[in-house]
């Protein structure tokens, strides 16, 4: 594998959330951006199983069933936190006050559609919240790997799997490069350490928009 | 007061029967109703519809119901995390209608709350919009969406007065009270019951009379699905 | 005045008030059947601005600005009560949680429709929750003098006055009588004692079925 | 963890202005944001649109902008008991959108939560119906009313925390909670102002996410409109 690994991609998402910010993390890659977050700043996390104010994983024996994130691992709560029910959770996220929204995703368009809930006939495990995150959401990155394991592009001009949203990616960040979702399509911004332009337009099989001089990721 | 205790888990049952319609509360395996599935599992009823979020695990949860067969039809926003529940949903044993979580919330509250049906931008454009009215309000495309219409509402509480008020703890929380006064009968089962004034008024969240009937659970194993921790350093 | 006077009315009205009823008692007479609900059985208040389980009004000195009823009155709390907010409230109205709701009128259609809230150009305060629970309950009695103070019939065959609710009234008790809203209009249930049936049907404007026997209400 | 935490009420109503639209909790004079509302009075803006239950009594609580002619508009379910109020509207001064309360409450919610629209069956079949699609479901009919769409809330709340959690007491509670997050800028007001961590996680009734600006108000006079008690016998 080229790029960067799994905690690479966190690492350079984490750059993009800023002060002040209540952010969504989805399960996989997205989960791992809470590691890499500056501590010079004011975060706030939300779990959309019904908690905001998300702190690090228990210590060993303080585990409470009954305190959870969406992936349902065992987590714990931050001075300040609050527990709420479904409806009102998604009432944060309907209603746009959750600033970012940081989700994996199987195949990302050039027009900004994400598929990552259903391979049909092979895979089907829902949607969860994703729907009414990408529904509604006005800052959306997409975390993922820049080619699925049979090294195809996952950054595709037409998703072929059944989307989870239309036209809400914003950003996505890849283990080959940081791309804005815009009018042209994909417009690469970062690569990463040691991948060249090359190798990112041969992993890129939506229409990509490659601006003259395109800088390495800053990852610290 | 109007006291909705009832003496055990029969008697919060009766009345369940083959081809109805079921809400049941959680999110995982977190704030299920241990005690009523367990029951439920025991009976002999079948074709069942069920409304919760997930479908918990193969032996434990709503996994419980679908190893006997019960379910003829699952309402989920996500249902990984079970192989017999795959095995079935790809073999067409299982009818299955995934819809997005918030909606899924919302569908609950609309029944709860006596609204028919809400436009929501959850899912517009994709598959779950196959068939419902979409709608441009401000530029922003919108789908309807329906109240469920359930026969009885399986609520997991942590503490809970003779009266029905409720109130839930940490993630537990989830759907439960969403689902309160959402399906025709409403049953809670509580990890402690308490007499009426015990619950200050002010903290409460579900008041009583959207619980038609309360009772302690015998036993709560509470499973943990991912048990995550950090090392003490 | 003949017939029942204010506290007549509501203590026939409390009659039907049944075991294990959700209850919501608007402005007026309403507010005072509470006074007169049988005390063998179990009832509780719902005020829509966001309590149930109402009690009696305090002793002087413990009134507490934060608790008050729809009426804008001290109130207290029995046992068992709760507070919400006004979301919360009216769900339990429109989504029938409320088994009787009980609220005066300044007239009343012999199809079931009522106006409440308004006369044009003179008094203007508001519909306050009555449009919410009057589309929605099921059981609504409504509690108000026969005639207004010109001795005109507020019982009529349509309203004059803009409405509140359509064919929403399934009950009306008079200071003259009790009345069934039924597919024939208005139909005599029960006289005040002392008043005759001539008296009911002079005073009634819409159209009044009348049984062979109409019995006098028994009010203890 | 985000500070939602601000000086003083200037600090805390910085940014309103002339011809903006404001919600106000509050049921009556009960859980009413009174600092805001004396400040409001104070500041030389008017053509305003007023959100809120009620609109006060004459010499308190709204009563104070209607003084002062600063309200254009205002959207109340109930507004009795203001005799100011009653001129200015029955004169064409002021105009009122009179709602049901239970559709203010919704309003406000969707406003909230990101509903656009919802279909009610109140006030169908009456004056408030006209211009509003009617459309049948299950045989009943329902009207479509819309979501707020407000500059600045006001709201009132009991205890807060530094970073916006808020707990409201008794019938105070009222509009508030459906307000906050409803208006761009949602302003609170507390009795008691604490430091994050001071409230029990599990026992508050609106998230900070939905509050911008917190601070302590200086001075609740919490008048009662209706004052009534019984004999103590």
């Amino acid at each position: 594998m080229i790029g960067l690994d799994k905690n690479g991609i966190a690492k350079r998402i984490a750059k993009e959330v800023k002060d002040r910010y209540y952010v969504n993390l989805g399960i996989g890659i997205p989960t791992l951006v809470a590691n890499y977050v500056r501590n010079d700043i004011s975060v706030e996390f939300q779990s959309e199983n019904g908690v905001l104010g998300m702190g690090p994983f228990p210590f060993e024996g303080e585990e409470d069933a009954d305190i959870i994130n969406a992936g349902k691992q065992t987590i714990t709560t931050l001075d300040g936190a609050s527990f709420f029910d479904s409806a009102l959770s998604f009432s944060m996220i309907r209603g746009k006050h959750v600033d970012l929204t940081i989700l994996g995703a199987m195949e990302v368009s050039q027009n900004g559609d994400i598929a990552n809930w259903k391979i049909p006939g092979k895979m089907v495990k829902g949607m969860g919240g994703a729907m009414d995150l990408v529904a509604s959401a006005e800052n959306i990155i997409v975390a993922m790997m820049h080619t699925n394991r049979a090294g195809e592009s996952k950054l595709l001009s037409k998703c072929s799997l059944p989307i989870t949203g239309v036209q809400c990616v914003k950003k996505v960040v890849t283990n080959l490069a940081v791309l804005d979702v815009t009018q042209n399509g994909f417009t690469l911004v970062e690569r990463a350490p040691g991948v060249s332009v090359d190798q990112i337009r041969q992993s890129t099989a939506g229409e990509l928009h490659i601006p003259a001089h395109v800088p390495e990721m800053q990852l610290d | 007061m109007i006291k909705k205790t009832v003496a055990n888990i029969q008697e919060a049952c009766e009345g369940v029967s083959s081809s109805m319609t079921f809400m049941f509360g959680g999110f995982g395996l977190s704030g299920i109703p241990e005690n009523a599935i367990g029951y439920l599992s025991s009976l002999d009823i079948s074709d069942l519809t069920c409304i919760s979020n997930n479908a918990g695990v193969d032996d434990f949860g709503l996994g419980l119901l679908l190893q006997r067969k019960q379910i003829k039809k699952m309402i989920s926003s996500y249902v990984g995390e079970n192989a017999e529940f795959e095995r079935q949903m790809l073999s067409g044993e299982l009818d299955v209608e995934l819809i997005p979580q918030g909606t899924l919330a919302e569908r609950c509250r609309a029944a709860q709350a006596g609204f028919p049906a809400f436009y929501t931008p959850a899912g517009y454009g994709t598959e779950v919009a196959i068939g419902k009215e979409a709608r441009d309000f401000d530029g922003k495309m919108h789908i309807l969406e329906s109240a469920f219409n359930a026969d009885f509402g399986f609520i997991k509480a942590w503490k809970g007065d003779e009266v029905g008020n409720l109130i839930f703890k940490g993630t537990a929380r989830n759907f439960n009270p969403n689902m309160c006064g959402a399906a025709k009968i409403t049953v809670v089962e509580v990890e402690e019951l308490l007499p009426a004034g015990s619950l200050d008024p002010n903290q409460i969240h579900i008041p009583g009379i959207f619980v038609q009937r309360i009772f302690q659970g015998e036993k709560f194993e509470k499973r943990i699905e991912q048990r995550t921790t950090r090392p003490r350093s």
